[in-house]
């Protein structure tokens, strides 16, 4: 278990109802699902969709996340 | 094959030089498309196409009022990326794309790019392979509010 | 299926209007992006696609001087009519085009299009057919002048 | 037989060395080749690759001419 910093990007964090916080997990996947119950129903069905940074670098829900990092929640990308 | 082409880019004038990437941007304040034509302009060009992307008052069926675009701290580097991989593709010779971020209202501009190649075929294919790629590969979020009061995240559930 | 659109084109919104031709010209005057630009600009067009043909320096290996574009009378006409064509592609909603006649130097711009459409896929497969279909089949004429002093009739034998 | 006016254009008509002439001919074809014969092979090439116009409409080699008509010759286009 790492204590990690996880930052909600555009719906993420309309949903979420912050922009940051912190919690413990030992993988991108735990510290979602300790988010969803945290923030209910409509982060739940944002995360499904996202995409996800540790540190800046691209990381899958199995990424193990070192003590300190800064996980990044980031929605589908919708320009142009 | 890169690597051999960039490193004689002019000992064979038959021999076509990598496309440069000129202009890419990330910004709140107006994008045209006179900015990007003019990133692109050179003697050797023959064809540039140029694609505007501006805010539809429809959204399948439902009337728009605002969209509302932001985007993570390493858009631009992303919009890089992906302009740099659209240059280096066939016959291009120079690149330029702006996304504009902010609150834009019906038939703003939200995104221009535009791309000089030799030939028109190219320059088409390449324009539409970067403007695919910006609307897919870079952290942009688009937020829609509709005439009816209600309102959306664009694609996130 | 055209007719049947055409005969109701308000009657549901879920149907695809017509495209429309809102300018298409052949003049000596000078032509700019803008202008076909500010065509095809509507509240409904998400994606606008457009191209500028300008004036190589380079002709396969030959420095270009100058080009001397010049037309059949009915070339306007049948610019018109290629253009109707590309207007009826799927998803159009404003085409415009212009072509340029006299002389032009290096960089000087001989053609310009825009195709507004509500999804830019549509957009730029309607412009690239556009301006393939200017090329080889509305009657213009193009002789180079090169920088050796030589001259020719582009693809007249 | 018909008495035809002949249009040379662009590439044509540098080749011919003038813009139009009058001559007899049944045909398109028939036209074209005292046109070739009279101006020489620089024209004879450009004509390999022309269309034709009778009084306007798109016409063949073997369209036959009506008395008075205006044959137009267009070298291959090039716009763009």
């Amino acid at each position: 278990m790492a204590e990690v910093t996880v930052r909600y990007w555009a719906a993420a964090k309309a949903a979420a109802g912050i922009a940051e916080e912190s919690l413990e997990a030992a993988t991108v996947g735990a510290a979602m699902a300790t988010a969803a119950f945290r923030h209910g129903d409509a982060l739940t069905a944002v995360l499904e969709h996202c995409s996800f940074l540790i540190d800046g670098l691209r990381a899958s829900v199995e990424t193990p996340l070192p003590e300190g990092a800064v996980v990044e929640v980031l929605p589908p990308f919708a320009g142009g | 094959m890169l690597d051999e082409r960039s490193s004689d880019p002019d000992g064979d004038p038959r021999r076509e030089p990598l496309g440069v990437l000129t202009l890419a941007a990330i910004r709140p304040a107006e994008i045209t498309l006179d900015e990007v034509l003019g990133a692109v302009r050179d003697p050797g060009t023959g064809g540039i196409a140029l694609f505007a992307g501006t805010v539809r008052d429809d959204d399948e069926g439902r009337g728009v009022r605002l969209l509302e675009y932001s985007c993570h701290p390493s858009a631009e580097t992303e919009l890089r990326r992906v302009a740099e991989r659209a240059a280096a593709l066939p016959g291009v010779r120079r690149l330029a794309v702006l996304h504009r971020i902010g609150s834009l209202h019906v038939g703003e501009t939200a995104v221009v790019a535009a791309v000089g190649a030799a030939h028109r075929g190219e320059a088409f294919d390449a324009c539409h392979a970067l403007v695919d790629a910006v609307k897919h590969e870079v952290p942009l979020w688009k937020h829609q509010e509709f005439t009816d009061g209600t309102q959306e995240w664009v694609g996130a559930c």
